[in-house]
């Protein structure tokens, strides 16, 4: 019954090139309220029983029909990407409004279907477990993804970034092709996961898993994979941004998680690696942020960072596995898998957020941003709720999820060797590090962006987004303050994908009665928020109060709009301890010596990825620049060509008769 | 049958030629293509039936006439769009469609040929009446590349002449005096490895003028960059398949004898050297049927990786040369409604074609997926079988090569086709929407839908044909 | 007296190597489909009527007339006299007919087979090499359609030489397809005279990357 | 009785600030105010109207709450000998932590929401020196897991057993690190100075320039409460699981008052770092932090 609505929702799908540009969104929020209806109700069903649900789709693939199973892994990512899809789809009706004059029917349309079709081929990510099939799910997400991201096409970055994204999903693809090939070819078992674990049993895990490893880590935007990213994010509508961040790099994660549940050997080595590309990642990615200008981006590189986080849980993990510490096994993967649905929640609601600041004051530059808290308050509070929980502070749910893991690093601690002892030493400290370049950021990006006074005209004229826009932020944000509040619940949920790694879950159960503890603390805090705060208004309606200027030192001439502090020189005195890494370009133009009155100058600074620039670009230009220099062969004179067939026969014929081939 | 199809076409396309009113073409054209479809499907229900003394309906034969018969429904439906559009004299449209008769004509007669010298003659045939073709358009480059294309495909084809004549030698001393396909493939076995290996060399060397594959490859290149959209995209389909199939042929004789895996080693060679080139000459390319031209090379250095992989290699082979052809049929005549927007092939004289023709942009995204293999379109299916069959056969670093270069390959095509919908700049700006027939879009999206559905669940008898074509090899 | 014939046509591609008139060439190719017709008819086992009209038909009157008559008509009319200059002095083209021949000749004799007429063979071979040479170096599209012709000499003398008769029709077939791709070849080459007023190879380097 | 220490610690927290000040007093040779100035004068702004910036939001009204909240709340976590803290559940020194945090990322926002150059700096500094001043806190609390094999703070404290010279090391060496917090955490000398009314160079200080009134007093008394959170837990190094609890409340006391005393000498004999050398010193704590774990792994002999 379900399979069958399934299957008719599928066949509709392409009904959104007849709609009306108007109401393309209502019927993709349709057709995907009732897929995350489907399959929400399978893998409800699959977390509560722990059963695994096997169906056979009626759609035939290469003569026989394609099979979807649901375990509890892909129970729990199908949950989270419904809910970051459906809040992404209500959330871009009233985005993409200014849009409906400018773009015609088949953008229009395009970018509904690519919309749906993105949902269900993430879906079938998660349930389909033939090889072939799940590639070629796996590449239409990316084609999908690519399509939605290069919709605002009048701008020439965007579509560079598109291509920049297509392409490198593209070689992730390949390299997930070649690592199910090598399994394949290797042990001559079915093409598909289960094939896999034939593989992990007789060979060596390690190398086959780096294959994986590099394909799935581009999609989830490991360091050094990390390059789509800031250029991907930006240049996407806000609504993709949230769902790329939220979800579609987190498929990434369910590749490498997935893939996990096959190995059995070399864990320790893995975990070991994972471990120390997660605390790389998460350390660059928020150092990479703090000193972005541009918003989105500054997002993405956050992206980065947990995705590292999550990684880390991961590692965590498995060291705990191999080295049998269950409680660092079971801690780590706790925290890592909880994590995937924190950041989905929080990223998105951010991303939505600056989609909303972008659509009102058509910037994305923080330095011409500001004082938006008193025109967009709501957004300013959704915002800032999002700031808190991607920082880890309680009572919000960022903290849950690196609360296990910390709790897991600090209970491996006691238990296990020196050599863990030092790598979870290296990752307490990494993981203290992130936590404060976060809250480094984020109160950077906070401050400059909504509160102070407006930088520019734009910002100054700015007005708050319609409710359409704000309702899936709150959405997020009540999944947010609910697993800060109320973790018991979710960390069982997560228990339950444990168990797929962990066979001991007592464990977790164990760590449910202080996670209520946490919920006590909480409350306790916001309770006394509270009472502060009424006696605060108390006091306040007794005494008399004033308004005037900002206190300036004495001094009150000053444009309050100049004289605040701003992102850069925020970032500054941080970005003087990080050099190496962090390259900032100076642009200006020098002061010549016959000036004696000085004309008007600007000054820009552009920050480097120095990793993107000596690992990726220039060997990419070198190789291209090459290639471009032997591109000779197309001469046009009709002898040369002639040249060609007789030089090649006589190679041949000499290879032939020397016998080199 | 074929005689009486061969008859036909000689009829109509005579007919086309001498009555040039319009009811009376249609009426004709019309009547060629009912007469090669029922050729078509009478050639399916008569398998591996001998036909006429010199031909048999063998299951390769009979999936490159359907596509054939596909394409030419489309082609001459173009064809006619091109022709009006571009208002020529009537004397050229006769001379135009008779041309487009006796090639298709000349296409299904080697497609179907079981003689070597058949073959080698309808071969030669089609280059005849495709230089009438790609010189339709009578500018400078029409003209060079048309004497290049005659001239080079001739030489090329007296290299396979002398290929076949080998093969002839070789033959004859099993004692085997016809040049037979069947009989010489089924006496391959004993026959003198150095006369079957002259011949593999030569017969690659000469045919891959037809296949446009590496060393020929330049002239179909040229060609394609000159002829009208719908012609390329019958030379870049249905022409390259003749070559394909003429290679096929020799292979398959080599197949049964020692010079297996040498011959395999060979068509490596050729494939990595026709992908490297494509890929190198698509980075500097500023014209898009060059470019897709290119991209036809790389996807006939494809076919080749995959015939010399072997084992499903095979069978990929085959399927790519299929899909490969509806993608590009699709994509050439989209290019014509290109052109009929800007008036140039040229890449930076192109943009914005979102807004200009936004049914013609769906196709563009839809045959970019298909040309450059991206899953679901059916291209990815067999390159993956290729992959899978490089990756049994241990031929790590060839399959490392090749993705890399197809990696690159997606770059440019990805950039460019980009560029054709996206850019907005100076001049594009001006231009006016072009209302455009939406039949003719419909017809390429009929072409696409097959590559998809071929890809994703082909029928049986479709399987089997290709099962069958390369049941021969096992 | 075959073998005196393959001589003979051994030595006309060695002539061809050093002329310079484009009307020596032409005659050349007369003279080349008349050794043919002797060679071919010395070859036959026995005289059938419908064979020896066919050979009658496809050395003497194609090859030995009407193509060269053609070709004559073409370089009238685009008053083709002498060749250009070529890159390669007379002496390297000699040199390398004769090297083509040499190994043709190894090659017959390498390749010795009961089967095979190896003295038509290596004469093939030398003469297939030859009309390639003969492309390559001249930058003349009349001449490089003669280099077409000589090769096609050559694939004929190796049909003779493999001596396994192909069916008459489709040896048919194969002597109109070539007889059409001359003529086709020819009108285009008139095109290219007129279009471009030389017929240099230059001119027709425009395609390209 | 677990409600003891929580009492406790908040009697010293109102009494540490005007000690701090008397030692200062003593030690440049003034007078000084009385022990209860400080109070006095919280209890004077409690009472005051308030000037707010037309610049600000709610967020400037709030941030100050949140951050009195937050260091209340923490303080509930400090345990007393062998009683548990009010709040104590494995881990809970994370909970610690991030609470601080968060009220460090209230007063942040806080202080930019008035739009100020100046608070902007000192916003701008308090952020980057908490930042870099947590991996100590963390590394020390690791140091002591490995040691004691528990991970809450009461039974970190309470089963460190003093058996080797290397664990009076690592408790030293744990005073000293918590001190040092404290000193970064309130930003006191050497990492700012209080006293000096340079804005371009303070820190503190200068992300509450606007403050007034209620919000102004509440920062205050957060500053001893702060204060009194690392005295309590610098007691829990000192005590004696084994003593009654009479001579514990004692000992309580005496640590806090000379943690007081000690915080004036500090600030009454040393000069105030190089701002830009801030960041190198905190750094500093790092490594010694390091050398605390390094400590604790030859202790649990897990070299050999």
């Amino acid at each position: 019954m379900y399979l069958i609505t399934f299957q008719i929702l599928l066949a509709f799908t392409a009904c959104v090139f007849f709609m009306s540009k108007r109401h393309m969104s209502s019927f993709g929020l349709l057709i995907q309220l009732g897929l995350a209806g489907i399959t929400g109700y399978w893998s409800v069903d699959v977390l509560i029983h722990g059963t695994v649900f096997e169906r056979e789709l009626l759609i035939n693939f290469w003569g026989s029909p394609l099979e979807i199973k649901v375990d509890s892994l892909s129970a729990f990512f199908i949950l989270v990407l419904n809910f970051t899809l459906l809040t992404g789809a209500i959330y871009s009706k009233g985005y993409l409004k200014p849009y409906i004059n400018e773009k015609n029917h088949i953008e229009f349309g395009l970018h509904y279907f690519s919309l749906i079709w993105l949902h269900i081929s993430m879906l079938l990510v998660c349930m389909l477990r033939d090889g072939l099939a799940f590639l070629v799910v796996w590449e239409m997400m990316s084609v999908f993804s690519f399509l939605l991201v290069i919709f605002e096409s009048e701008k020439k970055e965007t579509v560079k970034a598109g291509i920049n994204f297509l392409l490198q999903m593209h070689i992730g693809f390949v390299f997930i092709m070649a690592g199910f090939i090598l399994a394949f070819v290797q042990t001559g078992a079915t093409f598909s996961f289960d094939g896999l674990s034939v593989y992990f049993e007789e060979h060596h895990s390690f190398p086959l898993f780096l294959l994986f490893f590099v394909g799935f880590g581009i999609k989830a935007g490991f360091i050094p994979f990390h390059t789509w990213l800031p250029l991907a994010h930006p240049a996407a509508p806000s609504h993709i941004s949230g769902i790329m961040s939220g979800v579609i790099i987190k498929m990434g994660i369910y590749g490498i998680l997935r893939v996990l549940t096959y190995i059995h050997t070399d864990l320790l080595g893995i975990g070991i690696f994972i471990l120390i590309v997660s605390v790389i990642s998460g350390l660059l990615g928020v150092m990479y942020a703090i000193v972005q200008h541009d918003l989105k981006r500054l997002l993405a590189y956050h992206s980065i960072e947990n995705i590292g986080i999550i990684g880390i849980g991961i590692g965590i993990g498995l060291i705990g596995i191999a080295k049998d510490i269950p409680i660092l096994a079971v801690l780590g993967f706790a925290g890592g898998i909880l994590h995937v649905l924190n950041h989905s929640l929080f990223k998105s609601l951010l991303f939505y957020s600056a989609g909303s600041v972008y659509m009102r004051t058509h910037t994305r530059h923080l330095e011409h941003l500001g004082g938006l808290i008193k025109k967009m308050p709501k957004t300013a509070f959704l915002f800032l709720l999002g700031a808190l929980a991607i920082c880890g502070l309680p009572p919000f749910n960022g903290f849950i999820s690196e609360f296990l893991i910390y709790s897991g690093l600090f209970k491996g601690l006691q238990t296990s060797s020196l050599q863990t002892n030092f790598i979870i030493l290296g990752t307490a400290i990494g993981l203290t590090l992130i936590g404060g370049l976060a809250i480094f950021c984020f109160t950077k990006v906070f401050s400059i962006v909504f509160l102070g006074t407006p930088r520019s005209g734009s910002s100054e004229k700015a007005k708050e987004v319609d409710g359409g826009m704000i309702l899936p932020k709150i959405l997020a944000g009540i999944l947010i303050v609910a697993i800060g509040i109320y973790p018991v619940f979710f960390v069982k949920m997560v228990g339950k994908v444990v168990e797929l790694y962990v066979s001991d879950i007592s464990l977790i159960i164990q760590s449910t009665s202080y996670m209520s503890k946490i919920s006590y603390s909480s409350l306790v805090f916001i309770l006394l928020i509270t009472i502060l705060w009424f006696i605060r208004r108390a006091q306040q309606k007794r005494v008399h109060v004033e308004h005037g200027p900002t206190w300036g030192c004495g001094y009150s001439g000053a444009d309050p709009a100049v004289h605040q502090y701003t992102a850069t020189s925020f970032a500054d005195n941080y970005r003087e301890l990080a050099p190496p890494i962090i390259k900032v370009g100076k642009h200006f133009e020098s002061l010549k010596e016959e000036e004696i009155f000085p004309q008007p100058r600007s000054f820009k600074t552009k920050t480097v990825d120095m990793i993107e620039k000596n690992i990726f670009e220039k060997p990419i230009r070198k190789i291209i620049n090459w290639m471009e220099k032997a591109a000779i062969f197309q001469t046009g004179n009709l002898q040369h060509y002639i040249m060609y067939a007789f030089m090649f026969m006589g190679l041949m014929f000499w290879l032939t008769i020397f016998k080199i081939i | 049958m074929i005689v009486a199809y061969l008859l036909l076409a000689v009829v109509t396309g005579g007919a086309v030629y001498c009555f040039r009113n319009r009811a009376a073409t249609l009426f004709f054209i019309l009547l060629f293509l009912v007469g090669q479809t029922v050729l078509t499907v009478y050639a399916f229900c008569h398998l591996n039936e001998r036909d006429s003394t010199y031909f048999t309906f063998d299951s390769l034969g009979v999936i490159l006439s359907f596509v054939l018969a596909l394409l030419s429904f489309a082609s001459f439906y173009h064809s006619y769009i091109y022709l009006e559009r571009h208002s020529d004299t009537k004397r050229n449209k006769s001379f135009y469609y008779a041309a487009l008769i006796m090639l298709s004509a000349s296409l299904n007669g080697a497609y179907f040929a079981d003689h070597l010298g058949t073959l080698w003659s309808f071969i030669e045939a089609t280059t005849l009446c495709v230089a009438v073709l790609i010189y339709h358009d009578r500018t400078n480059h029409a003209l060079e590349a048309t004497w290049k294309y005659v001239f080079i495909s001739s030489i090329g084809l007296a290299i396979a002449l002398v290929a076949i004549l080998c093969i002839s030698i070789a033959s004859s001393k099993e004692g085997v005096s016809d040049l037979n396909l069947s009989s010489i493939v089924a006496h391959a076995q004993g026959m003198d490895t150095t006369w079957i290996k002259i011949a593999f060399i030569l017969s690659l060397a000469g045919f891959s003028a037809k296949m446009g594959l590496f060393p020929l490859h330049a002239i179909c290149v040229d060609a394609h960059t000159v002829a009208p959209a719908p012609i390329s995209a019958f030379i870049s389909t249905t022409l390259m398949n003749v070559g394909f199939l003429g290679i096929y042929r020799m292979y398959c004789i080599v197949a049964q004898t020692d010079a297996l895996p040498w011959a395999n080693r060979v068509l490596m060679i050729v494939g990595i050297i026709s992908m490297t080139l494509s890929a190198v000459q698509l980075l500097k390319i500023k014209h898009f049927k060059r470019m897709f031209a290119f991209s036809s090379m790389e996807h006939m250095g494809i076919v080749a990786l995959a015939l010399s992989a072997g084992g499903i290699g095979y069978y990929a082979a085959i399927l790519h040369i299929v899909l490969h052809s509806f993608a590009k049929a699709g994509l050439f005549y989209q290019i014509g409604q290109v052109y009929s927007v800007y008036r140039s092939h040229l890449i930076k004289e192109s943009g914005n074609y979102m807004k200009l023709n936004p049914l013609g942009a769906l196709v563009i995204i839809l045959t970019f997926i298909s040309v450059t293999a991206i899953p679901p379109s059916g291209l990815f299916i067999s390159e993956f079988m290729m992959f899978k069959s490089l990756f049994a056969g241990e031929h790590y670093f060839v399959a490392i090569v090749a993705l890399f270069l197809l990696t690159i390959i997606l770059y440019v095509i990805g950039k460019c086709l980009m560029h054709l919908l996206y850019f907005k700049g100076e001049g594009i700006a001006t231009l006016k929407p072009v209302k455009l027939n939406n039949l003719e879009t419909l017809s390429q999206f009929v072409l696409l839908g097959l590559i998809f559905y071929l890809g994703a669940n082909p029928p049986v008898f479709f399987t089997d044909l290709i099962t069958g074509a390369t049941a021969i090899l096992k | 007296m075959a073998f005196l014939l393959i001589i003979l046509f051994e030595l006309s591609l060695l002539y061809l190597a050093f002329t310079e008139r484009v009307k020596r060439f032409l005659f050349i190719l007369m003279a080349q489909g008349l050794l043919l017709f002797g060679i071919a008819y010395l070859h036959l086992k026995q005289v059938d009527t419908l064979e020896f009209t066919f050979i009658l038909t496809e050395t003497i009157i194609i090859k030995g007339l009407l193509v060269p008559i053609f070709l004559n008509r073409l370089r009238k009319r685009n008053n083709f006299e002498r060749l250009a200059h070529s890159k390669f002095p007379s002496f390297v083209s000699i040199l390398a007919v004769s090297a083509a021949i040499a190994f043709g000749f190894l090659l017959g004799e390498r390749m010795h087979d009961n089967d095979l007429q190896s003295k038509f063979f290596s004469a093939s071979i030398a003469a297939i090499i030859t009309g390639i040479y003969f492309v390559i170096i001249h930058r003349n599209i009349l001449t490089h359609l003669i280099g077409y012709l000589i090769m096609q000499n050559g694939v004929f003398l190796l049909s003779l030489a493999v001596g396994n008769e192909f069916p008459l029709i489709v040896n048919t077939a194969i002597l109109l397809d070539i007889f059409v791709g001359v003529l086709v070849l020819g009108i285009f080459v008139n095109r290219i005279g007129d279009r471009f007023q030389q017929m240099h190879i230059d001119e027709l380097a425009q395609l390209k990357d | 009785m677990n409600t003891l220490g929580f009492v406790l610690a908040i009697v010293s927290s109102l009494l540490i600030p005007g000690i701090i000040s008397i030692t200062k007093a003593k030690m440049s040779g003034r007078k000084g105010p009385g022990i209860f100035q400080p109070l006095f004068d919280v209890a004077r702004l409690i009472r005051k109207g308030s000037v707010y910036s037309s610049t600000t939001s709610v967020i400037f009204q709030i941030g100050p709450v949140i951050y009195f909240a937050s260091i209340v709340v923490a303080l509930l976590f400090v345990p007393f000998g062998q009683y548990k803290g009010l709040l104590s559940f494995d881990a809970d020194f994370v909970f610690f932590a991030y609470l601080l945090g968060i009220g460090k990322f209230m007063m942040i926002i806080s202080a930019m929401d008035t739009g100020s150059g100046f608070e902007g700096m000192g916003a701008n500094r308090e952020a980057l020196y908490s930042m870099l001043v947590e991996p100590v806190f963390f590394i020390l609390m690791g140091s002591l897991a490995l040691l004691t094999h528990y991970s809450s703070f009461y039974d970190l404290f309470v089963h460190i057993h003093y058996d080797s010279y290397l664990t009076y090391l690592v408790a030293a060496l744990g005073i000293y690190l918590l001190l040092q917090i404290a000193m970064v955490e309130n930003s006191r000398l050497p990492i700012d100075d209080p006293k000096t009314h340079l804005e371009l160079t303070m820190i503190h200080e200068v992300m509450v320039l606007d403050n007034s009134g209620f919000d102004m007093g509440l920062i205050n008394l957060a500053t001893g409460l702060k204060f009194a959170l690392y005295g309590g837990l610098i007691a829990n190094f000192i005590f004696p699981v084994e003593w009654p609890l009479y001579a514990q409340i004692v000992l309580f006391i005496m640590v806090n008052l000379l943690f007081a005393v000690a915080v004036g000498l500090l600030e009454s004999f040393r000069a105030r770092n190089k701002l830009a050398k801030n960041p190198k010193w905190i750094l500093v704590l790092s490594s010694i932090s390091l050398i605390v774990f390094l400590c604790a792994i030859e202790i649990t002999q897990k070299l050999l």
